[in-house]
């Protein structure tokens, strides 16, 4: 009796199992589709945050565009070198150097530099703002509400006391999305070896900006005679704007003779420095 | 009529899963749009009704005519598994948009427990044939009503102040609970 | 190609096979004690609604294709000690199944213990108190058995139904109603006697 | 790159405004247009459904005395409480003067009948508020109306205590006995096939909730927030016809069996619920169409749930249940944009 | 490095995966059978037992077994063993097994089992799989203990059937219904965020 | 009767009285005009002037080759003195041409009223449209002369003349029908000429009794069989779409133009530059200004000099009242532009400076929104502004686009009716914006 129901049961399922498998391998058959089982491994090694620093829409875009060659294996700026590593070896290719870009805040206008002209109601985005022109008279400066901090995927950004955007140097993956964000087009995508910087946009006559500012470049043209190189800074629309094919990026002597300091050598790393004691200091207090 | 009545107590007044708790990783996890959740909520419903129409026969004529009840788990799991793969690869082949919607959900339905409850529940109401159908039917139908409220509500929330340690399971939980509460005004309403 | 599926067939085949004859060993073990387990409830039930009772004896008719079963109680003179069956029917959400105990001279009911209910909890639920089931002890059956609310019974046919679950208590009573009609049709007094 | 993300701090500084040097008059407001806006605001809106509450309290204390006041009480004090304690803890602005939580204590109160216990008041108003609308956000991101949602787990929690009714006092006062238990018009009429007169309904001579028994009072606060302005006629009116047509429907099938339209109307919550809670904005439907299917469908569950359910009231559930669909029902009730669809442009 | 691997897979299952708060898997049964205590611990117990043999089997045979097949051959698997486990419960606890209804058969589709076999125990040797059922089916234990303690205590006023509150406590029907469990569970994934956010946070002042 | 209208909108209070009943006054001649280059969409213009060149009034001093432009005038006598970037109402900077006056004053012709028009061909309107820099005097400043040469397959069959001015505050339309209907009429009669179209109207909301009654006398003598149309008093009647609705119930279908359903508008006060430029072959050098609202001492309607700046206009209306925050708008509070300069110039589509002050002005505080559905009910183009700006704020621009975001036309009813205070509009805009930045990226 007993042996009778183990056949049974045994033989029951076994069929009922042999005749599923059968089905479902004629539909695997039927139905199949092929795709490319690499996307989910790419997917695995860049870092997966759909930051668009690639330009294309989305990691799993890239994915498939840099499996079929239509992208460089560096063209995760999020992942930087170590994803190009990474991908190099599992696509068996050689590996490539990927650029280090970060992201510079051309603006230092704060609260305690920039002159304010109006008094703003309105909501207290920077790309809301832009509709109707922030608080400061300059009409090219940070607003000082925080659409690139929240678009910073990487947390490297903050606000710092002044009301302006502060990079972390050393978090930035250089993604370009607070680049985007900004309605002013102060943020601007720079290779790590950039240290000399306008920390200025603002295209009117000096007299004009002086008035607005205390930081604004006047273009007074004294660092386009300090440049060591001959057109290395050039004056453009009432502004410096550093060539950084030509100018050398080892010396501060262009920044010496600026009268409203706006032009600076090396100052990225020494911002989030000063950041973090500031910060640092308050949460102990 | 009583295919009818089987069937709106399926799918309102004993809601799978706001009253018997079936199915609640997919409720949970392919909530949080409406698009995706009305897909799953299709795929899960037809999974549904062809699980009724299979594990019957299977029960009726083999398990039971062969005196072997208790493979029923085993047995109907079996089956469900394979359909729900059927499905998988049907979708993957008809649609890779929407495969590419559902994605990893797919397999879920194989562990939503109301595809194996509802097999059980069929097993211990005796259901006739048609009956359990229907019952199949009407159990996605519900299933697919809660998902898509839940969706809407989530939905709705993405643009809510939910605070943080809220959001995601916990608060969409706590919405299942609410509207638990809600469906419970249709208690009685089919004995 | 055809390996593969070979594969597969063999490896699903052979899983539903070992764990079909696995469990078909497993019953084997289990299916006796469960039975047991299973009698034992019944026997209890049937000692509750049946209290002079020391031994059974079921009775099965079918009638109408349907199966019908009575509990004979036997005390322990060896005489009659009522019967018992249950009474299954729908309550607020789902079905609840009731021992009933009747007497011999089919006209009072020995008591009554609620097996299976689906109650709301705290509401509902309360059928399955001594102090709901209780009132059935000694209750007359003829006419019928009745509830009234808000207030203690008048007539000896009567329970007080439970506050706020009137739907659950009106199931009860009507499912022993039911219950009680079929049995009173078709065993009569003289068959279960003798 | 580890350690330099453990060291980056979470909570962000915001820049701290600095006094301007100036007088700010002489700087120019800058906004986006329109510069102008209507005077009507929140907190107006909320005084107003304040004062239209009134008659129907007035009416609970008239029947049920002291308990009624004290519960009223009770459930508003404790609904600001929980909202206070709730923003406080999120360290957000605190908005219990904005007269919300008190609405939401009073409309719990109003559900409740007259000898409910004032812990489990405070039980539900707790609910009400923290799980009814601080768990979403606060006002205007809740998604079931907070008091129902707190009547609805009381019912729950204590389905015994909150299904406890007595007779009003002018009732009682007539039969020589302090408080009798008895049961709710709807009750009876499911029960016990006792339909009790519609004059009694109208003025609330009648066992059932605080704010369930005096049809009139809340017509009158109701009326005044028509007046006012700040209800939608679509919702009371839609709920009302709704419930009478199908209510209507089974009166014409069986009129001994099922009691007539009118009574549906007037008994239970009927009244509280189309001109208090159908009414609530943040969780009825945006959209004219939308509006319209809440209320219809909303009516015709009370008339089901009322008449073939388990319960012999429906109108908390109706609600909740519509609540629940109102975010789909808004999404797919999206009005038509101007000039959208079809190329008549010279025919439309 | 073997024992310091094991040591991880076992603890991970304790807080850092703890299901079903931090992994939302294994939710049903969590909801539905933790209206007191002992039926959590009861559900607990039998989800480790299934937990545990399937991580096992499925460890053993991972290698045989076609991708095409695969999750139908561990559902078999899984149902075996919880068919075991049912005739079991209802041979010796008849009581227990009653108050688990059709909730045991359920654990068949746990997703927390399958959750292991396929995410764990597809990947990864016997014995560091034993540690993974270990870890995970102890956690799944004591959640649905904790679930179904909260729920009875305010249920019942009471915890396994012990009286802990007094007759001046009217209890919560509620924490029995369907509505309640959503709220409990609701709540703790709730407190188990917070806690976890917490911790980074501590951490951060060194 | 029934008035016409339009479905839903807003019924704000209009503060006309202000103005209404006050007379057009000449403003003074101002000393120094700014005169961007850009005062109309479409191409901007090229100077045709330099530095130091000395320019009479109605000088062309700014034009530019593309076909949807329009050319600018000196409007005094005097010397170019700088050429340069200028603070602009609508916003940012525009190369603008700065002239210092000499205080003479240019004679235009001064006959009898009326056209001959029997003798005007289409093409000579419309030339003469286009050498007068006419633009949309309403606000949106489109070139009229392009408004007036629709594509050959577009057949016009009815011109509509935009007289509501729903905006509060504003009043210049109201008066100029009032005091030159017969210059109004004869613009009209030249552009259905140069349309070649025989049905005209004009549409007044009902609350101007007085420009109604002026412009039905006059049309007797002029174009006797123009309807002139009383429509309801409602925000935003003066909407092109709603106005077209409102009087022909055709509706513009999303994205298109009137011109689609066979329909021009035009503003009053273009129609009365139309006049003056094919009359006199005077460009538009002056218009109608509105200053009013509760900042400003003395509220006025002036015949202002394009180009002179709101700090000269406000000063000669009493100046601004003081102690008050204030708010100064181009145009009305409800679609107008807040200034942060009072250097900028009235330019040809400034038909009111509204002056807010105190509580006047929208406070910036705003509630979570309650859902109460003002919004969905006062919008005039059928929108849901509370769920749109939900998607605006979360940057979603496809569900922005799905929900119809882009048929948005600003006219602010959704934040006006919103009790909860919220900047809608302004979100909205965001939108808008991001929509755009999304389609520019998906044709990448």
């Amino acid at each position: 009796m007993t042996g009778d129901i183990i056949i049974i049961s045994a033989g029951s399922m076994g069929i009922i199992g042999a005749a599923l498998s059968l089905f479902l391998a004629y539909a695997d058959k039927k139905f199949k589709v092929e795709e490319d089982p690499r996307i989910e491994d790419v997917l695995q090694i860049i870092p997966n945050t759909n930051c668009g620093g690639c330009g294309l829409a989305g990691c799993r875009m890239f994915a498939e565009s840099v499996l079929v060659g239509k992208v460089s294996i560096t063209g995760c700026v999020a992942g930087g070198q170590s994803v190009a590593d990474a991908l190099a070896s599992y696509l068996g290719v050689e590996t490539q150097t990927a650029n280090k870009l970060y992201a510079v805040v051309l603006c230092r206008g704060g609260e305690k530099e920039a002159v304010k002209s109006s008094i703003y109601k309105g909501e207290k985005t920077c790309v809301a703002a832009n509709f109707t022109g922030g608080e400061k008279a300059c009409t090219y400066g940070c607003f000082g509400y925080d659409d690139c901090v929240k678009a910073c995927k990487f947390d490297a950004m903050a606000m710092n006391d002044n009301g302006l955007p502060v990079v972390f140097y050393d978090t930035c993956v250089g993604c370009g999305a607070c680049a985007r964000a900004c309605p002013r087009f102060i943020i601007e995508m720079h290779d790590v070896s950039h240290k000399l910087f306008n920390y200025c946009r603002n295209k009117d006559k000096g007299a004009v900006a002086r008035k607005v500012c205390k930081v604004s470049c006047i273009a007074c043209s004294l660092c386009v005679k300090d440049c060591p190189v001959e057109g290395g800074i050039e004056i453009i629309d009432n502004l410096a704007v550093v060539n950084y094919d030509k100018c050398p990026q080892d010396t501060d002597a262009p920044i010496k003779r600026c009268p409203t300091k706006c032009i600076l050598y090396d100052e990225e790393e020494k911002i989030t420095k000063e950041f973090y004691y500031s910060t640092l200091k308050k949460t102990a207090a | 009529m009583d295919v009818i009545l089987i069937f709106i107590s399926a799918s309102i007044v004993n809601n799978i899963v706001l009253s018997y708790f079936l199915g609640i990783c997919p409720f949970v996890g392919v909530s949080n749009k409406t698009e995706s959740a009305l897909n799953m909520g299709l795929a899960t419903t037809f999974v549904m009704t062809l699980t009724a129409a299979i594990t019957w026969p299977v029960w009726t004529y083999v398990l039971v005519k062969f005196n072997i009840p208790f493979l029923q788990y085993v047995a109907f799991i079996i089956v469900i598994a394979a359909l729900v793969q059927f499905v998988e690869m049907f979708i993957r082949k008809s649609s890779p948009h929407l495969y590419r919607a559902l994605g990893i959900y797919l397999p879920l339905i194989t562990t939503n427990c109301a595809v194996l409850g509802l097999a059980l529940f069929m097993v211990l109401r005796d259901y006739n044939y048609i009956e359990s159908i229907f019952f199949g039917f009407g159990t996605g139908v519900g299933f697919t009503i809660a998902i898509l409220m839940m969706s809407g509500i989530r939905e709705e929330l993405e643009y809510a102040d939910v605070p943080p340690v809220f959001q995601g399971i916990s608060i969409t939980l706590i919405i299942a609970g609410m509207m638990a509460l809600a469906f419970m005004g249709f208690a009685g309403l089919i004995r | 190609m055809n390996k593969k599926v070979f594969k597969m067939i063999l490896v699903l085949s052979l899983t539903g096979a070992v764990s079909g004859g696995i469990l078909a060993k497993v019953f084997h073990f289990a299916d006796p004690l469960i039975q047991e387990n299973k009698r034992r409830e019944l026997r209890e039930a049937i000692f509750v609604v049946l209290p002079e009772a020391k031994d059974y004896q079921t009775i099965e008719k079918e009638i109408n294709k349907e199966k019908i079963t009575v509990y004979k109680g036997i005390d322990a003179n060896g005489s009659s000690a009522g019967i018992a069956f249950i009474a299954d029917g729908g309550g607020f959400q789902g079905n609840i199944r009731i021992m009933v105990g009747l007497n011999t001279d089919y006209l009072k009911l020995k008591g009554i213990k609620i097996l299976e209910q689906n109650e709301t909890p705290g509401l509902g639920n309360r059928i399955k108190e001594p102090e709901f089931e209780g009132q059935f002890k000694s209750l007359e059956i003829k006419p019928k058995v009745e509830y009234i609310k808000y207030r203690k019974p008048e007539k000896p046919n009567q329970i007080q139904a439970i506050t706020g679950a009137t739907i659950s208590s009106d199931a009860v009573v009507k499912n022993i109603n039911n219950a009680v009609e079929k049995v009173l049709k078709n065993f009569p007094s003289e068959e279960i006697l003798k | 790159m580890e350690e330099t993300k453990q060291e980056k701090p979470i909570e962000q500084p915001k820049p701290v405004p600095k006094e301007p040097k100036e007088n700010p008059i002489d700087r120019l407001v800058v906004s986006s247009s329109p510069h102008f806006s209507t005077e009507d605001n929140v907190h107006k809106i909320m005084h107003t459904v304040i004062l239209a509450l009134l008659p129907a309290c007035a009416a609970s204390i008239y029947f049920f005395g002291l308990n009624a006041l004290f519960l009223i009480i009770t459930c508003i004090v404790a609904c600001m409480a929980t909202e206070y304690a709730f923003q406080k803890i999120r360290s957000k602005p605190v908005t219990i003067t904005d007269g919300s939580a008190i609405i939401t204590g009073i409309l719990l109160a109003l559900t409740l009948p007259p000898s409910f216990p004032l812990y489990a008041a405070v039980l539900g108003s707790v609910v009400a508020i923290g799980l009814g609308k601080q768990i979403f956000g606060g006002l205007g991101y809740n998604i079931f109306n907070p008091a129902l949602l707190g009547r609805a787990f009381l019912q729950a929690a204590y389905p015994v205590l909150i299904t406890t009714w007595s007779e009003p006092l002018t009732k009682a006062a007539k039969q020589g006995i302090d408080a009798v238990s008895a049961a709710t018009p709807l009750a009876l009429m499911k029960f016990e096939h006792k339909i009790t007169p519609h004059l009694d309904l109208l003025f609330g001579n009648t066992a059932g909730s605080l704010g369930e028994t005096s049809a009139i009072a809340i017509i009158l606060g109701g009326l005044y927030l028509r007046y006012k302005g700040y209800i939608n006629w679509k919702m009371p009116l839609g709920y009302f016809g709704s419930i009478a047509v199908f209510g209507g429907i089974f009166w014409l099938v069986n009129p001994l069996k099922y009691p007539d339209p009118l009574f549906h109307m007037l008994a239970g919550g009927a009244m509280l619920g189309a001109w208090f809670m159908v009414t609530d904005m943040v969780t009825t439907p945006t959209t004219p169409i939308g509006q319209w299917i809440f209320v219809i469908v909303a009516g015709f569950l009370v008339v089901i749930i009322r008449l073939l359910g388990g319960l012999p009231e429906g109108v908390m559930y109706s609600i909740l249940l519509m609540n629940a669909f109102t975010p789909l029902i808004n999404r797919h009730t999206r009005p038509k944009v101007f000039g959208e669809g079809g190329q008549g442009g010279l025919t439309g | 490095m073997a024992e310091y691997n094991l040591w991880h897979e076992f603890k991970k299952g304790l807080w850092q995966e703890i299901p079903p708060f931090r992994i939302a898997l294994g939710m049903c049964p969590a909801l539905a059978v933790t209206n007191s205590a002992t039926n959590g611990i009861a559900m607990g117990l039998a989800t480790f037992f299934v937990l545990l043999c399937a991580n096992i089997s499925v460890s053993a045979i991972r290698k045989i077994v076609p991708s095409q097949v695969r999750i139908a051959t561990y559902v078999v698997i899984i149902a075996l063993y919880v068919t075991v486990a049912d005739m079991f419960l209802a041979a010796m606890f008849p009581p227990i097994s009653k108050a688990l209804g059709p909730y045991v058969p359920l654990i068949v589709v746990n997703c927390i089992i399958l959750g292991r076999a396929e995410g764990f125990a597809q990947k990864h040797p016997i014995v560091p799989s034993i540690m993974d059922a270990l870890g995970i089916g102890i956690g799944f234990t004591l959640s649905l203990a904790l679930m179904g303690s909260i729920r009875e205590l305010l249920g019942f006023g009471s915890i396994l059937d012990i009286k802990l509150l007094g007759n001046w406590f009217e209890p919560w029907i509620i924490m029995i219904l369907p509505a309640g469990a959503f709220f409990v569970f609701g709540f703790l994934v709730a407190i188990v965020n917070y806690l976890s956010s917490k911790k980074p946070a501590e951490t951060h002042g060194h | 009767m029934t008035l016409k209208t339009f479905k839903h909108g807003i019924h704000p209070d209009y503060h006309k009285e202000l103005t209404a009943g006050k007379k057009t006054e000449r403003a003074q001649l101002p000393k120094k005009v700014v005169i961007p280059l850009q005062q109309h969409i479409g191409a901007p213009c090229q100077p045709l002037v330099k530095k130091g060149d000395t320019v009479t009034e109605g000088q062309k001093i700014g034009d530019a080759a593309a076909f949807v432009t329009s050319p600018v005038h000196s409007t005094i006598n005097g010397k170019v003195k700088e050429i340069e970037k200028h603070p602009h109402p609508v916003g940012g900077k525009i190369m603008s041409v700065i002239i210092e006056g000499d205080g003479s004053v240019k004679e235009w012709g001064n006959g009898s009223i009326g056209l001959d028009a029997d003798t005007l061909t289409s093409e000579t309107i419309k030339n003469a449209i286009k050498e007068a820099g006419i633009v949309g005097m309403g606000g949106a400043a489109f070139p009229t002369v392009v408004k007036l040469s629709p594509p050959k397959d577009k057949k016009i069959d009815s011109v509509i003349l935009n007289g509501c001015e729903c905006e509060p505050y504003l009043t210049s339309d109201h008066r100029l029908m009032i005091e030159e209907p017969e210059k109004i009429l004869w613009g009209m009669k030249a552009i259905m000429k140069a349309l070649g179209v025989s049905s005209g109207y004009i549409g007044i909301e009902e609350n101007k009794p007085d420009a109604i009654d002026a412009l039905e006398k006059a049309k007797k003598s002029i174009i006797p069989d123009l309807k002139i149309v009383p429509l309801e008093t409602k925000y935003p009647q003066g909407a092109e779409k709603m106005l077209i609705k409102a009087i022909l119930k055709r509706r513009v279908p999303v994205g298109k133009l009137p011109m689609d359903v066979g329909v021009v508008v035009h503003n009053i006060g273009t129609a009365k530059a139309v006049y003056d430029a094919v009359k006199y072959q005077k460009p538009l050098l002056e218009r109608v200004v509105t200053i009013s609202g509760n900042g400003i001492n003395e509220p006025k309607n002036l015949m202002v000099r394009i180009g002179t700046s709101f700090d000269e206009v406000i000063n000669q209306c009493g100046g601004m009242k003081k102690g008050l925050e204030k708010l100064v708008i181009m145009g009305g509070p409800m679609m107008g532009i807040a200034q942060t300069n009072l250097d900028v110039p009235v330019i040809k589509g400034t038909s009111g400076i509204t002056v807010l002050a105190g509580d006047a002005i929208r406070p910036a505080e705003y509630q979570p929104c309650i859902r109460c559905g003002g919004c969905v009910e006062t919008c005039p183009v059928n929108l849901m502004p509370y769920r749109l700006t939900d998607y605006a704020r979360f940057n979603e621009p496809d569900r922005f686009k799905a929900w119809g975001g882009i048929s948005c036309i600003e006219c602010g009813c959704c934040s006006f009716s919103c009790p909860s205070n919220r900047p809608l509009v302004q979100w909205l805009r965001v939108g808008k914006l991001r929509v755009r930045e999304a389609e520019k990226a998906g044709s990448r």
